[in-house]
């Protein structure tokens, strides 16, 4: 695939897409829904193919980039397989969710403005992925929290309202410490920010220092990432319309925080650096917590979202665990597992949300019987709970399988354990539900069909199938994987 | 307390007065004094006028649209002034150096626009004094 | 004739704004009293080209003097026009035309009748041409005279709007600033004194060679100019005036003197220290010390007090308590960051809190409501205003793109360069408190959908055009500060020019 | 209680005051700084310089003639403030706190 | 100390100009009545006059007026004066704003005293917090 062209205009246009698009529904008037769920489509799906470009390209090895000068700070956005990886997997993802938002929404009075900003969060998002330096990457982490808060606060009702401060609140308070990292950063190194240069830059700093740095940085993304006792918002934001739960609480947003900590490890201090600091075993213990933590307090939730919310948090620790293990293997797990946890998670939510549409049933203790109803929803959850729990050859197993490779090799022998008990215990809170849910009785009351739903049942369907393709063939996201952990380890 | 013998008395006094405060704006350059004192003393024989005859009275002698007049025009004119030495090629408000013509030294009209200004700024401080009384007297009542 | 008015285009813009002035309530009587407003803009907006032409021109050919009235100092009074009076003509042009434009709008009818619009609009120009002889003045008892004027406009524009309140607010206002001038003056004579000098180059050569002989009378002075300035500037300790005096008065009042009055003292006050008596003394008497502590102080109790109120303009006032704060803790930081910073953050705030004010007067007048917690769902009522006030928040918060994350990044650079973390923590914290106090506004406005709809009843255009106006700048400010922070970095320069590290 | 912490603090100022006030030149003496350059200018090049005898007013007009106008200002700006207080105007207002 | 105490009472004129300062300062912040602040205004506008003119004094000077007659005069520094000329008329628009701000006030408030205004603001607030809540 030599002969693509690799251009940065190709980033820029797909940030573009989405912002125009944004622009474009916010412009026109409520009434042209068909028109204006065009656009949404349209532009989501223009900028995932722009992207998908240049992740062809990723073999030719050319990584463009581009930088203009602002508030004597430049603006850079530049193209690298770690940023292609989560630039690919929104961008995907952001499609699906807009076709489902299209049917959940329908009939709704707010369409316009959640279109609005769910566009401008999916341009920003992309403008995340591809940012070329530390400030770039804040400014658009800071803009990600603003523009997602008015689809957490959505329906505008009182506890809406409440869960959107909790959120604003964490996710400002998280970003002034990244921006104090910065200041102290630029500061240390007369201004350079550059994920290229950065780690030369570093190398005359004291190393207290750059302890203060590190963990001003993973407090700050921790708070996106949900890392364990930073997660508090995430559970409350599930008061979110489905489509906004699935996509920036177990896709864009969170991936945002875990992009940013795999970033600040590799990209800015360079894993070499992070060993010498010494911080890694605090590290590993931080995550095998949250693991082990999140899949208890999963497995005491009724309502489904929450459960949902809480296995998302202890799988986003596993991927922060293969990152600080600071070894190709593990650092493959975790991109595994990155791309992997999403497209899974995504589809859990949307079947969640279909069925709470369909049925009006919210706790898992509700759920028996609905198998029979809704099939192929059921099925596809069941389905994809089974890869999430990482079975073979799903494809939660194989992400699973190079972490606990990657945590033999560094010799960390209770990580092991840790994989294996939150294994079981994901076992012990998804099996049951597709259980209970097609084996059970129940009278359902046949509710009116307010939801267009084949809009919504369409992406989850196709995504489970990826899901499942993935796991039979890996294979396929090899390339990028490949790309990433040659990026940041020389084998 | 407007009786006979305070009306005549200051009837008689204020001519004087206003002279004086005039006398004070014209020599402001020659003697000590100048156009702020010169003008609260003429500002002064209106007070006393409008004080001791009412300011009905005094409405009449000088009206309050004069007095805003004198206001604006004051200033204005010590910018007109200030425009000379622009409009001569020298830098604002330049008086000898403009080349204004500065008479004799001693004689009444020297010091070139210092006069000229003085006389404006007299006028004009002579009416804000009236105007801020009457303003704080009419509201008494 | 042209090049006449380039050679004194310094003293034709004050001039030009007084007589203006000057000329304003014989124009109570004309027919048509639109005419009267349409000159007044027309005036400032004169005034701000010349501006800007002037900070080009320092940008390019460097600082000048202008001796008026031929006398050179230490003679006559010396106006030096350097990349300080650039700045500060520039901010004062940008931010004061577009309020000038909002205030022409209804005025009549907000302050009551035809003849008090008049005087408002005089007072207003006379504030406005005190500011810019602030601005380009050197002379520090000329200093004085136009703080007296600047002083006694704002002093009335706060009781322009003809109701006890405000009449209340405005003696207190007028009896702490009145006590404000009299220690300023009192230090004026101090210096005077000591070296025999008003201009203030002069000062700083005669003090260079002999204040060793006289510390603490020149401590002494030093403090006279910061209580001074400091009341007048709404330090935090001495700012009990300004809450009432910004928040009983209309709103454009409020905007021009939370914007720009208070800033014209802080760029007297810089004046006096960095020119009049240098950079290294300041830094070696326990000054700059005081500042920053005063700073930092201002910056979490006047947030903190902002948190507090529910009424919106009264929060606002707080607020730029807070924001005075960031000033003079650039100021008391004392380095080239820290001061530039200072500066960007005398434009970035005087845009953004003019912005608000005109936003928030835009809605009170729409609504009748004062108070944020009645603010429910304006935001479908009037959106444009609403947005415009969504991007002075997040500048106010110090979003990048937005011109407010300008400075505070300069202040941050400025704070570890002086190697003080407290500093950084505090304009962190300072960030996140504004966020605190600002964003429930646009969460009640925005988000909170009262039944039914409110139908879309935007503001007048006239005053959209101003408010969008200051929005623009702020984005600019904020996405190309360049030439702005070229100039503001400019002026740090020359106010450090007489330190030696 | 205010009378009392204005009162200390007054008292505190004014010991301050007075090492300052020792430290300033002595007062009258012909060789104080104020004596400079500028009161010889003053004194000795008015009436070359203007033409005027009365060298405050020479100050006050010609040296520094630019302080007086905005002095001039002041009062001017006192005016329209009190007319801004004081005065109605044609058409009234009802008042709105 | 004798050397200090010597200087101070030389310099007598500025002792004086700061105990007037003081005084006034010290009435406009505590006296609630508004008349007795403008007096306070006064007073420490004039406490800065002395503390100029004293600035400009030379012994055995005469005022700033040139004697053409006699030649060897010492004329006290004539600055200092005319920059107080300015300062009284500062003073007096001051003190004009002031007075017409309390007739203003006494109208609103039938009071002068201070305390008093304030309290009744604050009342006023308050009922116009509850009529703006309640409707």
């Amino acid at each position: 695939m030599g002969g693509i062209i690799v251009s940065i205009a190709f980033v820029i246009a797909a940030i573009l897409s989405t912002a125009l698009g944004s622009l474009a529904v916010a412009l026109l008037s409520r009434e042209e829904k068909g028109l204006r769920n065009g656009v949404v489509v349209g532009s989501a799906l223009l900028g995932m193919i722009l992207v998908w470009h240049l992740g062809f390209a990723i073999p030719s090895g050319v990584y463009p980039e581009i930088s203009l000068a602002i508030a004597s700070l430049s603006l850079k956005l530049a193209v690298d397989p770690l940023g292609l990886t989560y630039g690919l997997i929104a961008s995907t993802l952001w499609v699906f969710a807009s076709v489902y938002s299209i049917g959940y929404l329908h009939g709704d009075d707010k369409q316009k403005q959640y279109f609005t900003f769910f566009l401008l969060s999916a341009g920003i998002t992309l403008g995340l992925a591809f940012s070329g330096n530390l400030f770039t990457f804040y400014l658009f982490y800071e803009l990600l929290t603003f523009a997602t808060y008015p689809l957490v606060v959505h329906s505008g009702t009182k506890d809406a309202l409440q869960a959107g401060t909790k959120y604003i609140k964490y996710s400002l308070v998280g970003a002034s410490f990244i921006l104090a990292g910065i200041v102290m950063l630029a500061f240390g190194t007369g201004g350079i920010l550059d994920f290229a240069s950065l780690h030369t830059a570093l190398a005359g700093l004291p190393l207290g220092r750059l302890v203060v740095i590190f963990f001003l940085f993973l407090l700050g993304f921790g708070v996106k990432a949900a890392i364990m006792p930073l997660h508090g918002w995430l559970p409350a934001a599930m008061v979110a319309p489905t489509p906004v739960s699935a996509l920036l609480h177990a896709v864009a947003v969170v991936n945002a925080g875990v992009f940013g900590i795999l970033r600040t490890v590799y990209s800015v201090f360079g894993a070499d650096l992070v060993q010498s600091m010494g911080v890694r075993p605090f590290l590993l213990l931080i995550c095998s917590i949250t693991i082990l933590m999140g899949s208890l307090i999963a497995l005491r939730q009724d309502v489904l979202k929450r459960r949902l919310a809480y296995s998302t948090i202890s799988q986003l620790a596993y991927i922060l665990l293969g990152a600080f293990l600071l070894h190709p293997l593990a650092l493959a797990g975790a991109i595994l597992h990155m791309i992997f946890h999403s497209t899974l998670k995504i589809v859990l939510f949307f079947s969640a949300g279909i069925v709470a549409e369909e049925t009006g049933y919210l706790k898992v203790s509700e759920l028996s019987g609905v198998g029979r109803v809704l099939p192929l929803t059921m099925g596809s959850f069941g389905l994809i709970s089974l890869g999430m729990i990482g079975m073979l050859p799903l494809s939660g197993f194989w992400s699973k399988y190079y972490l606990l490779r990657g945590s033999l090799v560094t010799g960390s022998w209770p990580l092991l354990v840790v994989l294996l008990v939150s294994g079981i215990l994901n076992a012990f809170y998804f099996i049951p539900i597709t259980v209970s849910a097609f084996s059970g009785q129940s009278e359902l009351l046949p509710r009116k069909r307010t939801r267009l739903v084949w809009l919504m049942l369409a992406p989850t369907l196709v995504l489970a199938i990826l899901g499942v393709v993935l796991g039979l063939w890996p294979g396929l996201t090899w390339p990028l994987v490949h790309a990433v952990v040659n990026q940041f380890f020389i084998l | 307390m407007r009786d006979f013998v305070l009306k005549r008395m200051v009837a008689l006094v204020l001519p004087f007065v206003t002279m004086l405060g005039l006398y004070v704006i014209f020599h402001g350059h020659l003697s000590p004094g100048g156009s702020f004192s010169g003008g609260i003393i003429t500002g002064l024989s209106i007070i006393a006028f409008n004080l001791v005859f009412g300011t009905e009275r005094g409405e009449e002698k000088i009206s309050e649209r004069l007095m805003a007049l004198i206001e604006s025009f004051g200033a204005l004119w010590y910018g007109a002034m200030g425009l000379v030495g622009i409009l001569r090629g020298a830098s604002f408000l330049m008086n000898k150096g403009a080349g204004v013509p500065v008479g004799q030294p001693g004689s009444l009209y020297s010091g070139g626009l210092i006069l000229l200004i003085t006389l404006g700024v007299g006028l004009k401080v002579a009416s804000t004094m009236v105007t801020l009384f009457l303003e704080l007297m009419e509201e008494e009542d | 004739m042209s090049l006449v008015v380039r050679d004194n285009l310094p003293v034709l813009i004050v001039v030009a704004l007084l007589s203006s002035a000057y000329v304003m309530p014989l124009l109570t009587k004309i027919r048509r009293f639109r005419f009267a407003e349409f000159f007044a803009v027309f005036m400032i907006a004169l005034a701000l080209s010349g501006g800007i032409y002037l900070g080009q021109g320092i940008l390019n050919h460097g600082s000048f003097t202008y001796a008026v009235g031929g006398w050179a100092a230490p003679w006559g009074i010396e106006l030096s026009l350097d990349a300080v009076s650039g700045f500060f003509l520039i901010t004062i042009g940008l931010v004061a035309t577009p309020i000038m434009l909002y205030a022409s709008y209804d005025l009549v009818a907000e302050v009551g009748s035809r003849s008090r619009a008049a005087w408002f609009l005089t007072l207003f120009l006379l504030l406005v041409a005190a500011l810019c002889g602030l601005a380009i003045t050197g002379d520090i008892f000329n200093i004085y005279v136009m703080v007296e004027v600047a002083t006694i406009a704002s002093c009335a524009i706060v009781s322009a709007r003809n109701d006890s309140a405000s009449v209340a607010a405005t003696f207190k206002y007028l009896m702490l600033a009145t006590i404000g001038s009299g220690f300023v003056l009192l230090g004026i004579g101090f210096l005077f004194v000591l070296t025999g000098n008003l201009n203030l180059n002069y000062i700083g050569q005669t003090l260079r060679l002999t204040w060793q002989n006289y510390p603490t009378a020149l401590w002494v002075a030093l403090s006279f100019f910061t209580v001074g300035f400091g009341v007048k500037s709404a330090l935090f300790p001495l700012h009990v005036w300004l809450p009432d005096a910004h928040s009983t008065a209309i709103s454009p009042s409020s905007a021009i003197l939370s914007s720009l009055a208070i800033k014209g003292y802080i760029i007297a006050l810089l004046k006096i220290f960095y020119v009049g008596v240098g950079a290294q003394i300041i830094w070696e008497l326990p000054i700059t010390a005081i500042l920053t502590l005063l700073g930092m102080g201002a910056i979490v109790a006047g947030a903190l007090f902002a948190l507090a109120q529910d009424e919106l303009k009264r929060r606002l006032a707080f607020s730029t308590v807070s924001q005075v704060g960031y000033i003079f803790l650039g100021i008391g930081l004392g380095n080239i960051h820290g001061l530039t910073g200072s500066f960007m953050h005398i434009l970035s705030h005087a845009l953004t809190k003019a912005l608000l004010f005109l936003a928030a007067g835009a809605m009170i007048k729409r609504t009748g409501k004062t108070r944020i917690s009645e603010m429910a769902g304006i935001g479908f009522k009037m959106p444009v205003t609403l947005g415009v006030f969504a991007i002075g928040s997040l500048s106010m918060i110090g979003i990048p793109l937005f011109s407010g994350f300008v400075s505070k990044w300069q202040l941050l650079l400025g704070a570890l360069a002086k190697g003080n973390y407290l500093a950084v923590l505090v304009l962190v914290a300072g960030s996140l408190l504004a966020a605190a106090y600002l964003l429930p506004v646009l969460r009640t406005a925005l988000f909170v959908r009262p039944t039914p709809t409110p139908a879309k009843d935007e503001a007048p255009s006239v005053q959209l055009v101003a408010m969008v106006f200051l929005a623009a700048l702020v984005l600019v400010v904020g996405v190309f500060p360049h030439q702005v922070l070229q100039l503001a970095q400019k002026a740090a320069a020359t106010l450090l020019r007489w330190g030696v590290l | 209680m205010a009378n009392k912490v204005a009162i200390v603090l007054l008292v505190c100022i004014g010991l301050v005051m007075l090492v300052a006030i020792s430290e300033l030149p002595l007062y009258g003496s012909p060789d104080t700084p104020a004596q400079n350059e500028v009161a010889e200018r003053y004194v000795h090049g008015t009436l070359g310089d203007t033409g005027a005898l009365n060298m405050v007013a020479a100050i006050v007009i010609d040296y520094r003639a630019y302080d007086t106008l905005i002095e001039t200002t002041v009062l001017f700006t006192a005016v329209i403030a009190v007319f801004m207080v004081l005065k109605k105007g044609s058409t009234g207002k009802g008042e709105q706190g | 100390m004798g050397e200090f105490g010597s200087r101070i009472v030389q310099n007598y004129p500025y002792v004086f100009a700061l105990a007037l300062f003081a005084i006034g300062v010290y009435t406009i912040l505590t006296h609630s009545n508004l008349f007795k602040k403008v007096i306070g205004i006064n007073i420490m506008e004039g406490s800065i006059y002395v503390l100029f003119i004293a600035a400009g004094n030379v012994r055995g000077g005469v005022a700033p007026v040139l004697d053409l007659a006699n030649s060897d005069l010492v004329y006290v520094h004539p600055l200092p004066q005319a920059l107080m000329l300015t300062g009284i008329v500062v003073s007096v628009s001051v003190t004009a704003l002031s007075l017409a701000l309390i007739m203003k006030l006494y109208r609103s408030y039938g009071t002068v005293d201070a305390r008093e205004i304030a309290r009744l603001t604050r009342l006023g607030n308050e009922v116009g917090a509850d009529v703006t809540s309640g409707s």
